[in-house]
């Protein structure tokens, strides 16, 4: 039995002006896997990133989720369908503590959570712990990323890489059936870097797709199965990084004609 | 306990303690009227706290919303001869509906956005004031509001409506509401991916701030009863407020009030015979503020940060 | 004494670190590469060592003089030119890009200089008055290759020339760049991930997540199975 | 039709003269990003320069122009150094530096109270040149031709300075791009600090024209100045000095036909502008300044 399909980029196209950033991509996430997407910069990696996380419209082309038509929906919707992400360059919530930033993220993780938060709201019990049970999601994805200890900390006290873990929490957070990583592995050691491969790894075990964005091959390699090779706005390659390693127009892309 | 529930407390015993406070004091203080604009200007900077605090947007015309109040108060009393009470109310409605017209400003970037609100409240005051609309508004020459005067029920109106926009900021401050347009303040797009519905959240703020100035616009007009286009547009207002915040500390219940009950007493003071006093005093307030203290006298108290109401 | 020498630099964006301690120095007259997949760190390399970053830890010499903290312009004036990917002032014209490639000269060198680089350029002289901008993506390039050498540079540092550029131009660049070099003898320190450059240079480095990991004479470069780990990550 | 070129021909005559109000703070905001809230009472310190060269030293008004242009690089150097690099480190220069030039308007206008008190002050249009000459058979006040002709003038030695010289150049590289503009040698600040001068300076110059083209002059104009300014600015484009020529002409054409069509709405025309296009092509005319969702 074939994987299931859960995310479809059907030749979805945007423009920048006159640039085609992303020209006729086709790609598919399936069931419990982790995607790396490589490419040079300016290929259109992190361009098809926003589209998908619905930062940006697609100019054409249709994206599906779980068969669901989901292009062009705002971000924040698809935050709540199950889509979320993490960027290059951490973005906390400064001057809100590790767990506040959780919560934003996890207050609006599903349907049934934001009716009890209105009618909380009527009953001004607003204030009181675990209206919306929200608390155990908010400690699990905190203790998945292992920053229990800091939780009570301000957001600008972390450092680099546990800026990038409060960026991941989040978005676990939001209870995600796919998850985009955006470069989560630039400017962290080799230890940071191997720690964030550990929980990539184990949330594919829980049932998160994952779509990596990555320049550090070593990462690419450890946890990938397949990488899709972006060149110019489009795919040009599919299969195992040692292919791609050994296919003509790939080297072509990275090294220079 | 959590470090919010406390500050929750303390939170609710410093409304209780200030709403008694403006209750009680008119019986042995007689200075009503200095009284009423402390409540005032509470009040003012709170509800401009509600959309600068908590979302960054500055607004230089919030005086605009105040004035719409007053006028759309005292001409449902005058003209449509609403009682006071609902016409107040219906005031602050007023507020909220010119706040709806003017969301589109909300799309501008931080300074863009505080010189077009600027600009709309003075469209807005050369609007009414004008003599064409004189059977209307009366355009320049005010409103006579003598024959609802009620000063002891005005002031307890002033004093119910400090007592909202003091929960409202509460209800910012401890709930997740108030969390998403703070996440909202630091990064929108962040706080879109983390599903907060920006465009929502942040209208509904700007709508509640208007909504608590076209109140106190309202109770200024009944406690008052005469006043002119002047009066309730005037820029002091808004930057009264603005200055205010900024020097007690945005996006607290407390830092307002410290700002308002600081530097309206020294206006009250040192400021209504010679305000160009004042008005040297606060100009190097705000320049040292920014310079060394950007986040207000608030930020002072690092220690206990967390339990700052 | 080398010519620039950086002692294990680190640096990066705010609280982004990017280098992790690099090693590097480029002899008088010498060409030297610079390697690396996008993202690896040859950019912010560039920009440490321009001082348009701060510098975490490190060192950087230049003609044996600590400029590990000096200001970027002051830098300039000492005879490093550099050019960014960008490498033009699109608002303004080509005869004022050349102008500012100099700026801190007086202006009768200036104009000498502008003379000359309209004499290497001949393109460039017929579209003086145009607006950077409106020039084609191998203008640009030889715009800022100009502008570069307008101070008369001991050093000059470029930033992916051939980005953007179709193999026929990227070939057209190294050959001016060959030629000029041969003329005025400046030093290089070119950063690509275009491997035709290989051939430019006299020795290199390939860089990969912010650290040297292969470094020496082209021969040894041209190992392609070197280059190949440091671009993918895996040995085969 | 005779209203209509009176209102045409004065329509551009003002029009010039507004571009010199609103430039000074589109250099300095295409420079520096810096929102100079100050800049109407800037215009007003200089409009009270001419007064007082013209009521206590007796002397022509326009004398006090190139004294005033020394005095105020001076005061720009001063205000550059003290606050921009500073505030430029910060999380929002923008947002903090429009809050930090609102501080300062008012320690000007504070102090100018001190120093002129709270009446409004005059001074005769005959010192511009007395009578009037007639355009288009049109008879126009002297004194605004003059004030007209200076603008240009002043508008003349900008666009002179920006595309002629070699500091210009360097002026329009950091606005380009700062960090490139390091890159080629640029001193980046010191060159900033001279652009906060000739920034200032022109509000000053067009403060010392105010007293002939806006009327009687009082410490407290400057508020209404600076949004008038920052209508102007942005009609013609934000970061572009040049643009508010055009900026500046077709605010004062609006201004003059309201004026002579709809007088009493007239007051309205600088805030209906400039909501209308920061409402309807914010991008096009702010570039990339608006925000996300």
């Amino acid at each position: 039995m074939s994987p299931k399909e859960i995310l479809k980029v059907e030749n979805v196209e945007k423009r920048f002006g006159g640039l085609k950033a992303l020209n006729k991509v086709n790609l598919s996430v399936y069931e419990n896997e982790i995607l790396g997407l490589v490419g040079p910069n300016g290929s259109g990696k992190t361009t098809l990133i926003n589209v998908i996380s619905g930062i940006y419209k697609p100019d054409a082309g249709k994206i599906y989720f779980f068969g669901k038509r989901i292009d062009g929906i705002a971000t924040y919707k698809l935050a709540h369908l199950g889509i979320n992400r993490t960027f290059q360059i951490p973005k906390p919530f400064h001057g809100l503590t590790v767990r506040e930033n959780v919560e934003v993220a996890a207050l609006y993780s599903g349907k049934q959570c934001l009716k009890s938060f209105f009618k909380h709201l009527k009953n001004f019990k607003f204030m009181e712990k675990g209206y919306c049970n929200i608390e155990d999601d908010v400690q699990t994805a905190i203790s998945i990323v292992g920053l229990d200890k800091l939780q009570d900390k301000q957001a600008t006290q972390l450092n680099t890489s546990e800026q990038k873990l409060l960026g991941l929490a989040r978005a676990l957070a939001t209870k995600p059936k796919l998850l985009l990583v955006d470069e989560i592995a630039a400017g962290l050691n080799q230890e940071e870097t191997d720690k964030i491969a550990e929980i990539l790894q184990t949330l594919v075990k829980k049932s998160i797709s994952i779509i990596v964005v990555e320049h550090l091959m070593h990462f690419i390699h450890k946890i990938t199965s397949r990488v899709v090779v972006m060149d110019s706005g489009s795919p040009i390659f599919e299969g195992t990084l040692e292919q791609a390693a050994n296919d003509k127009r790939v080297v072509e892309v990275f090294l220079g004609g | 306990m959590r470090k919010k529930n406390i500050r929750l407390i303390i939170g609710i015993i410093l409304i209780l303690v200030m709403t008694a406070l403006f209750a009680l004091l008119p019986k042995i203080y007689n200075n009503n009227f200095l009284l009423f604009n402390i409540m005032l200007y509470i009040a003012l900077a709170e509800g401009l706290n509600l959309i600068y605090g908590f979302t960054g947007y500055l607004p230089f015309g919030y005086v605009g919303f105040f004035g719409i109040g007053a006028y759309s108060a005292s001409l449902l009393i005058l003209l449509l001869h609403v009682g006071v009470v609902p016409a107040i109310l219906l005031g602050g409605v007023a507020a909220s509906i010119v706040g709806i017209i003017l969301t589109p400003l909300l799309r501008l970037s931080g300074a863009y956005f505080a010189i077009a609100n600027l600009a709309a409240s003075q469209a807005i005051y050369y609007i009414i004031s004008n003599p064409h609309l004189e059977n209307i508004t009366q355009g320049p020459y005010g409103i006579m509001l003598s024959s609802v005067y009620d000063a002891t029920a005005s002031y307890n109106a002033m004093l119910i409506v400090m007592f909202f926009a003091f929960m409202l900021v509460l209800f910012f401050r401890q709930s997740r509401f108030g969390l998403s347009l703070m996440a909202i303040r630091e990064d929108s797009i962040t706080a879109s991916v983390a599903g907060v519905n920006v465009v929502l959240a942040r209208t509904i703020a700007w709508l509640l701030s208007a909504f608590v100035a076209g109140l106190c616009g309202g109770v200024f007009a009944w406690y008052t009863s005469v006043f002119y286009p002047e009066t309730v547009f005037s820029l002091n207002i808004s930057i009264f407020a603005i200055v205010f915040v900024l020097f007690g500390g945005a996006a607290t219940l407390i830092g307002p009030l410290i700002g308002t009950v600081i530097l309206y007493g020294m206006y009250n003071f040192i400021g209504i015979s010679t305000p160009q006093y004042f008005q040297l005093i606060y100009g190097l307030l705000i320049v040292m503020l920014i310079m060394f203290l950007p986040n207000g006298v608030v930020s002072l108290f690092k220690k206990v940060k967390d339990y700052v109401p | 004494m080398s010519l620039l020498e950086v002692q294990s630099l680190e640096s990066g964006y705010k609280i982004l670190k990017v280098l992790w301690g690099i090693d590097l120095n480029v002899e008088q007259k010498e060409r030297v590469i610079l390697l690396g997949v996008n993202g690896a760190g040859k950019t912010t390399l560039l920009k440490a060592i321009m001082g348009l970053l701060k510098i975490f830890n490190g060192k950087i010499y230049f003609e044996g003089k600590d400029i590990t903290h000096l200001r970027t312009d002051k830098r300039v004036k000492l005879g490093i030119a550099y050019m960014s990917e960008i490498g033009i002032f699109p608002n303004l014209t080509v005869d004022e890009n050349l102008e500012l490639g100099a700026f801190f000269l007086d202006s009768k060198l200036t104009h000498q200089r502008k003379q000359q680089m309209y004499e290497y350029f001949q393109d460039l002289l017929s579209h003086k008055k145009a607006l950077a901008g409106s020039l084609s993506g191998g203008q640009r390039k030889m715009l800022g290759i100009a502008k570069l050498l307008m101070s008369n540079p001991k050093l000059v540092v470029l930033d992916e020339p051939s980005n953007g550029l179709s193999p026929k131009f990227v070939k057209l660049i190294i050959n001016i760049l060959d030629d000029l070099q041969n003329k005025e003898q400046f030093s290089i320190l070119i950063a690509e991930q275009n491997i035709a450059f290989l051939d430019f240079a006299q020795r290199g480095y390939v860089i990969d997540n912010g650290k040297v990991v292969v470094s020496g004479n082209l021969s040894d470069l041209k190992s392609n199975n070197i280059v190949k780990k440091a671009y993918f990550g895996i040995e085969n | 039709m005779e209203l209509f070129f009176y209102a045409l021909i004065s329509g551009i005559l003002y029009g010039i003269f507004f571009a010199l109000v609103g430039i000074g703070l589109n250099l300095i905001f295409g420079v520096m990003r810096m929102v100079n809230l100050a800049h109407g009472d800037f215009i007003m310190l200089g409009a009270f320069g001419a007064w007082l060269a013209y009521s206590k030293l007796n002397m022509n008004p326009l004398l006090a122009i190139p004294i005033e242009i020394f005095i105020f690089m001076i005061i720009g150097f001063g205000v550059y150094y003290a606050f921009v690099p500073r505030l430029s480190k910060s999380r929002d220069p923008e947002m903090l530096s429009f809050i930090l030039f609102f501080g300062i308007a008012q320690i000007i206008e504070a102090l100018a109270i001190f120093a002129f008190g709270n009446n409004q002050k005059s001074i005769p249009f005959s010192t511009l040149g007395k009578g009037s000459i007639s355009i288009l058979s049109q008879s126009i006040p002297f004194s605004w031709v003059v004030s007209a002709a200076i603008s240009l003038l002043m508008i003349g030695f900008v666009y002179y300075y920006l595309y002629f010289t070699r500091t210009g150049y360097a002026t329009r590289a950091i606005m380009s791009s700062p960090e490139e503009a390091s890159s080629v040698g640029i001193d980046v600040s010191k060159i900033s600090a001279f652009a906060m001068g000739i920034g200032l300076s022109l509000a000053a110059i067009a403060g010392v024209l105010a007293p002939f083209m806006i009327g009687s002059i009082d410490p407290s104009i400057g508020a209404s100045l600076t949004t008038t300014s920052f209508a102007i600015v942005v009609i013609g484009s934000l970061g572009k000095p040049i643009g508010t020529i055009l900026g500046g002409i077709i605010y004062g054409l609006a201004m003059m036909f309201m004026q002579t069509y709809l007088a009493s709405w007239t007051n309205l025309v600088p805030y209906v502008i400039l909501i209308l296009i920061l409402l309807v092509k914010p991008s096009g005319l702010l570039g990339k300044k608006v925000r996300n969702a």
